[in-house]
C-alpha cells in the first residue's frame, strides 16, 4: 500500500517536471521514466502481464517521439502573457478532482475489490479454456470479442499512420486542383 | 427459430473487418477489385440490417452470446428496435456514400486505404450499435474515431492535418473521460454486460457516483457528437475531410457514436432521467448557436458543419423532452438528418469537384451547368429548412408539437426560430452558389460523373418520401418501435435477459 | 554523421549479437503466452523492437532488406485474416468466437488451441504493424532533414 | 487515498492538454491520462495479499487479484499506443508543413 503510493506520488511529480521542461528531449525522457514507474507499480500489484506489456510500448513509444523531436531544435515557445488556456486548464482539473473525491467512499474500498463476475473466471476459467494465465484466457477466450476491436484498431491505426505519412495527398492533374 | 437468424448479427462488424482486411491484401494488385468489395459489401450490409428489422419486428429482441459465453462472463451483441432504426440508417447511407466515393476519390492517391479506413469506420459504428457491452463500446467507438482521424487528414494539406490533430485531440480526451466512466461502473457494479449494470445500479439508491459518471459519459459523448459547449471541433474536421467522408462524419459518426451511445447509456443502462432538462437545455443552445453561426460563413462546406450543429440539437431537444412523442421527433429527425445532410455535404463535394472551389463569393449560377446537382441540392435545402412536403418538416413539427403539449412553450419558440434561420442560411446557398449569374470561368465546367450524380438522386428520393415513414402502413413499426425502446429504457435489462435463454 | 549509414562499430556488434536473442524472446513469449505472463501483444511489439534495433543500429535499409514494407504491409493483414477467420470457425460450434479447438492438456505448450493461435496471430499482426509505423515515421523524419 | 493520488496524475495530464501551446508536449499529456486511467483500473482489482492471476500446477485457486481489469487494460494500452503513434504522425506532417510545433503558429483555420 505505501509503495504503490509512493509510485504514485513519484509519478505525479515526473509528469509535472515532464510537462513543465523547456527542453522537449528531457521532457519525453521523463515520460519514459514515469510508464517505467507504472511498469513496476503493475508488478507490485501482482499484474506481471501488464508489466511487461506496459514496458515494451513504454520503449516503442520513446523511439517513436525521439524519432520525432531529435535534431529539431526548439524549445517551448516563450509565454504569450495568454494565461487564459492556463486558467482554463487548471480549473478543468481542480473540477475533475473536486467531483472526484466525494465519490471515492462510495466505491469499494482500496484492495477488497467486489469481484461477482471474476469469481467465475477464477473458478472455471482454468477448465473451460485450458490456458493457465488467466488474463490470457479473458483477452482470447471470453472476451476474445474486445481482443478483435483491439488488434483492429491497431490495424486502423497503422493504416491512418500511413496514409497521413503519404507523400502527396492528391493527384496532380487537371486545372481544378486548386487548394486554399 | 434456426440458427442463421443469430448468426448475422456479428456480421455487422466481422464483414467490413474481412474486407477491409484482404483490400489491404490485395488491393495494390488490381485496381478495380477495392471498388468492386467495397460496393457489394455495404451492399450486403444494407440488405442485411433491412433483415434485421425484420427478424426484430417478428421476434422482438435478440441477444446474441459471442463465444457462446453467458452474458455476464462473456460479451453479448443486443439487437433490439432502436439498434436496428440505427442500423439502416448507417449502412443504407454508407452504400450511397460509397457509390458516390468510387468517382470522386479518383482524385486522391491511395484509394484502397481510403476503403479499408472507411470500411473499420463502419464497422467501428456498427459495433458500438450491436454491442450489450460497455467496454466493447469503448473499444469500438475508438476504431470509429481513430478511422475518422486517419480520415480526415486523408488529402495531407496543411488545413487537413491541423483539423485532423485539433479533432484528435478532443477524441482522445473524449475517449479517457468514458473509460474513466467505464472504470467507476465497473468497481461499482464489478461487471461490464450493460443489462447487469442496469440491474444493479437500479437496485441501489440514488448515488453520487452515478451522477458523476453520467456527467462524465455527458462529456464524452458530447464530445464525440458535439453537443454545444464542445462543438468548435466539428466545423474545423467536418470541412476539412474528403466530401464523402464529411457526409458520413456529419451524417452518421457523431449520431452513432454521440448521440446514440449517449441515449442508449443514460436512458437505458444509468436510466439517468434527472438528465433530460440538461438534454434540453444543451439541445436548444446548440441549435441556436449553431444556426447564427452558420449565417455567418462564406464557405459552403463549413457553413454545413456549422448547421449540422444546429440539427444535432433539435434531435436532442426532442429526445431530452422525454415525451414519446418527443423521442419519436428526435429520432425521425436523426434519420432525416442524416439523409439530408450527407446530400448537402456530396452536393458541396460535387460543387468542389466541378469547379475547385467552395467560397460561396466566388461561385454563382452553376444551375445552368450542373442540373443534377442543383435540383438535388434544392431538395435538400427544402429539407433541412423544414419546408412541406419534405421530411424535414414533419420532424420538426412533430418536436415543436412535442414541446407545446409537454408544456415548453419557450423551447417550441426557438424551435421555430432556428428553422427560420436555417432557411436563411439555405437560402443564402441557393441563392450564391446555384441561381444568380454564372460566372465566366465556370462557363466550361460540366456535370459530375454519373455514378455521383447517381447517389444524389438516391437520397434525394430519400428526401422527399422520408415523410411516409411516418405512416404505420407503410414503414411498420419502425419508427415507433424504435422510440419506444427509449421510452421504455427501464425496461431493457428486463428484456435482454429474457431474450437470453 | 559518418559516410556509413547507422552507429558506431561497438554498436554494431553488439546488435548482432543481441537482435537474434530479442527475437527469440520474442517468440518465446509468444508461444508461451497461454502459460506464462505475456501473450501476442507483448511478444509482437518485442518483434517489431528487434527490428527497430536493428534499424537503428544499420540505419534503415538493411533492416528493409531483412522485410520489405510491402511484405510486412501484407503479413500484418495476414495475421489479422488469421485472426477474424479463428473468430469464423467458431461457427460451426455455434457461436462467433466459440472455442471449437478443444483445450488440450493443460501447462503444456500444446494447449488451448484458441489462445495459443489466436496469440501467434496478432504478434504477426502486431510486429508487422508498428514496425510499418516506424519504418514510415522514420522515413518521413529523413525528408525533414532536406 | 489510493485513488486520489491515482486521479491527480490524470489532472497533471489535462492540464498539458488544455493549457500547453506544444503538439509534443500535448501528446506528453495525453500519454500522462492513458498512464493514470490505467493504472486507476489495475488499482480498481487490486487485492491485498493477492497473488497474480496466473495458475500454477496444484495450486490452491484463492486469493487471486481480479484479473479483468488487467485484461481490459491490456486492450487500453494497446489502444493508447496506436492512438499515441497516429498523432505522432499526424505531428510529422504538421512539423514538416510549418516547420513549428507551436500551435500558436499554425493557426491557418478559425475557431
Amino acid at each position: 500500500m505505501t509503495d504503490i503510493n509512493l509510485i504514485l506520488i513519484l509519478m505525479i511529480f515526473g509528469s509535472i517536471i515532464a510537462i513543465e521542461t523547456k527542453d522537449m528531449l528531457s521532457s519525453v525522457v521523463i515520460v519514459g521514466v514515469v510508464g517505467l514507474f507504472q511498469s513496476l507499480a503493475f508488478l507490485i500489484l501482482k499484474a506481471p502481464d501488464l508489466a511487461i506489456v506496459q514496458l515494451v510500448v513504454e520503449i516503442l513509444s520513446l523511439v517513436i517521439l525521439l524519432r520525432v523531436i531529435i535534431r529539431k531544435e526548439e524549445s517551448e515557445p516563450q509565454p504569450h502573457h495568454d494565461y487564459f488556456p492556463m486558467l482554463l486548464g487548471i480549473t478543468l482539473s481542480a473540477l475533475v478532482l473536486l467531483f472526484f473525491f466525494p465519490i471515492i467512499h462510495e466505491l469499494p474500498e482500496f484492495g477488497h475489490p467486489i469481484m461477482r463476475v471474476a469469481k467465475e473466471y477464477i473458478e472455471t476459467g482454468l477448465g473451460a479454456t485450458g490456458a493457465p494465465n488467466l488474463v490470457s484466457a479473458i483477452i482470447l477466450d471470453f472476451r476474445a470479442y474486445d481482443t478483435l476491436g483491439e488488434a483492429v484498431v491497431l490495424f486502423t491505426a497503422v493504416c491512418g499512420a500511413l496514409v497521413v505519412l503519404r507523400k502527396t495527398g492528391r493527384k496532380k492533374s487537371g486545372e481544378s486542383e486548386t487548394e486554399t | 427459430m434456426t440458427g442463421i437468424n443469430y448468426n448475422m448479427i456479428p456480421l455487422f462488424v466481422a464483414l467490413p473487418l474481412t474486407v477491409s482486411f484482404f483490400i489491404i491484401l490485395f488491393g495494390n494488385r488490381v485496381r478495380w477489385i477495392s471498388d468492386v468489395l467495397c460496393t457489394l459489401s455495404t451492399l450486403a450490409l444494407c440488405l442485411l440490417s433491412l433483415y434485421a428489422v425484420g427478424v426484430v419486428n417478428g421476434h422482438g429482441t435478440i441477444t446474441y452470446k459471442v463465444g457462446g459465453w453467458f452474458p455476464p462472463v462473456g460479451i453479448c451483441l443486443v439487437l433490439d428496435s432502436l439498434s436496428c432504426f440505427m442500423l439502416v440508417i448507417v449502412n443504407s447511407i454508407t452504400m450511397i456514400v460509397t457509390i458516390y466515393a468510387i468517382s470522386y476519390m479518383e482524385r486522391y492517391t491511395a484509394k484502397n486505404k481510403f476503403y479499408a479506413l472507411f470500411l473499420l469506420m463502419l464497422a467501428g459504428m456498427n459495433g458500438v450499435i450491436i454491442t450489450g457491452d460497455m467496454f466493447n463500446l469503448f473499444v469500438f467507438l475508438e476504431i470509429g474515431s481513430i478511422a475518422s482521424y486517419g480520415l480526415v487528414a486523408f488529402g495531407t494539406e496543411e488545413e487537413e492535418l491541423e483539423a485532423s490533430f485539433k479533432y484528435m485531440i478532443m477524441g482522445s480526451i473524449a475517449g479517457l473521460l468514458i473509460l474513466l466512466g467505464i472504470g467507476l461502473l465497473y468497481s461499482y457494479t464489478s461487471t461490464l454486460n450493460m443489462a447487469d449494470i442496469a440491474r444493479v445500479v437500479s437496485e441501489k439508491n440514488d448515488s453520487k457516483l452515478i451522477v458523476f459518471v453520467s456527467v462524465l459519459f455527458l462529456v464524452g459523448f458530447g464530445l464525440k457528437g458535439a453537443l454545444f459547449p464542445f462543438h468548435w471541433w466539428l466545423p474545423d474536421a467536418h470541412s476539412s475531410a474528403p466530401a464523402p467522408i464529411s457526409a458520413m462524419l456529419s451524417g452518421l459518426l457523431i449520431k452513432a457514436l454521440g448521440v446514440y451511445a449517449l441515449i442508449r447509456i443514460l436512458f437505458s443502462v444509468l436510466n439517468a432521467t434527472s438528465f433530460l432538462p440538461v438534454f434540453m437545455v444543451l439541445g436548444t443552445m446548440s441549435m441556436v448557436i449553431g444556426v447564427f453561426l452558420a449565417v455567418v460563413q462564406w464557405d459552403f462546406k463549413r457553413l454545413l458543419a456549422y448547421s449540422s450543429i444546429s440539427q444535432v440539437g433539435y434531435i436532442m431537444l426532442g429526445v431530452g423532452l422525454g415525451t414519446p412523442l418527443g423521442i419519436m421527433g428526435g429520432l425521425f429527425h436523426l434519420f432525416n438528418h442524416s439523409i439530408f445532410k450527407s446530400l448537402l455535404f456530396l452536393n458541396s463535394g460535387a460543387v468542389d469537384y466541378a469547379t475547385g472551389t467552395r467560397d460561396l463569393k466566388e461561385l454563382g449560377g452553376l444551375r445552368e451547368r450542373m442540373p443534377v446537382s442543383a435540383s438535388t441540392s434544392l431538395v435538400a435545402s427544402m429539407s433541412i429548412a423544414g419546408l412541406p412536403p419534405f421530411n424535414g418538416f414533419w420532424s420538426k413539427l412533430i418536436i415543436i408539437i412535442a414541446c407545446v403539449n409537454a408544456g415548453h412553450p419557450v423551447y417550441a419558440f426557438w424551435a421555430v426560430l432556428a428553422s427560420i434561420m436555417t432557411l436563411t442560411v439555405f437560402m443564402k446557398v441557393q441563392k450564391y452558389v446555384f441561381f444568380s449569374e454564372l460566372k465566366e470561368k465556370f462557363k466550361v465546367i460540366k456535370e459530375v460523373p454519373f455514378l455521383m450524380q447517381f447517389s444524389m438522386v438516391l437520397l434525394a428520393l430519400i428526401c422527399f418520401f422520408g415523410g411516409l415513414l411516418l405512416v404505420p402502413a407503410v414503414s411498420g413499426d419502425f419508427l415507433q418501435s424504435a422510440a419506444d425502446a427509449i421510452t421504455n429504457g427501464k425496461e431493457y435489462a428486463q428484456i435482454v435477459f429474457q431474450s437470453l435463454r | 554523421m559518418n559516410k556509413e549509414p547507422g552507429m558506431t562499430l561497438i554498436v554494431k556488434t553488439v546488435t548482432r549479437l543481441t537482435v537474434g536473442i530479442i527475437l527469440l524472446y520474442g517468440i518465446y513469449i509468444v508461444l508461451h503466452g497461454h502459460l506464462s505472463p505475456g501473450g501476442g501483444f507483448a511478444g509482437g511489439v518485442i518483434i517489431a523492437l528487434s527490428f527497430v534495433h536493428l534499424m537503428l543500429a544499420y540505419g534503415k535499409d538493411v533492416a528493409l532488406k531483412k522485410i520489405s514494407m510491402p511484405v510486412a504491409s501484407m503479413l500484418e493483414s495476414f495475421g489479422a485474416i488469421l485472426f477474424i477467420s479463428i473468430a469464423f470457425l467458431g461457427f460451426i460450434g455455434g457461436y462467433f468466437f466459440f472455442h471449437t479447438l478443444g483445450k488440450g492438456e493443460p501447462f503444456s505448450l500444446l494447449s488451448a488451441y484458441m489462445v495459443l493461435l489466436s496469440n501467434i496471430a496478432i504478434s504477426l499482426k502486431v510486429g508487422c504493424g508498428l514496425f510499418l509505423v516506424l519504418v514510415s515515421i522514420a522515413l518521413a523524419g529523413k525528408e525533414i532533414k532536406k | 487515498m489510493t485513488y486520489f493520488l491515482c486521479m491527480i496524475v490524470f489532472a497533471v495530464g489535462l492540464y498539458a492538454v488544455v493549457a500547453k501551446r506544444n503538439l509534443i508536449k500535448i501528446i506528453i499529456g495525453v500519454m500522462v491520462m492513458e498512464y493514470a486511467l490505467n493504472m486507476l483500473f489495475v488499482l480498481f482489482g487490486y487485492r491485498l495479499g493477492g497473488r497474480s492471476p496466473i495458475l500454477e500446477r496444484y495450486q490452491e485457486i484463492k486469493d487471486i487479484v481480479d484479473p479483468i481489469p488487467q485484461a481490459l487494460i491490456l486492450t487500453a494500452i494497446v489502444i493508447g499506443l496506436a492512438t499515441t503513434a497516429l498523432m505522432v504522425a499526424l505531428a510529422i506532417r504538421i512539423y514538416e508543413k510549418y516547420g513549428t510545433f507551436d500551435i500558436t503558429k499554425i493557426r491557418k483555420l478559425r475557431g
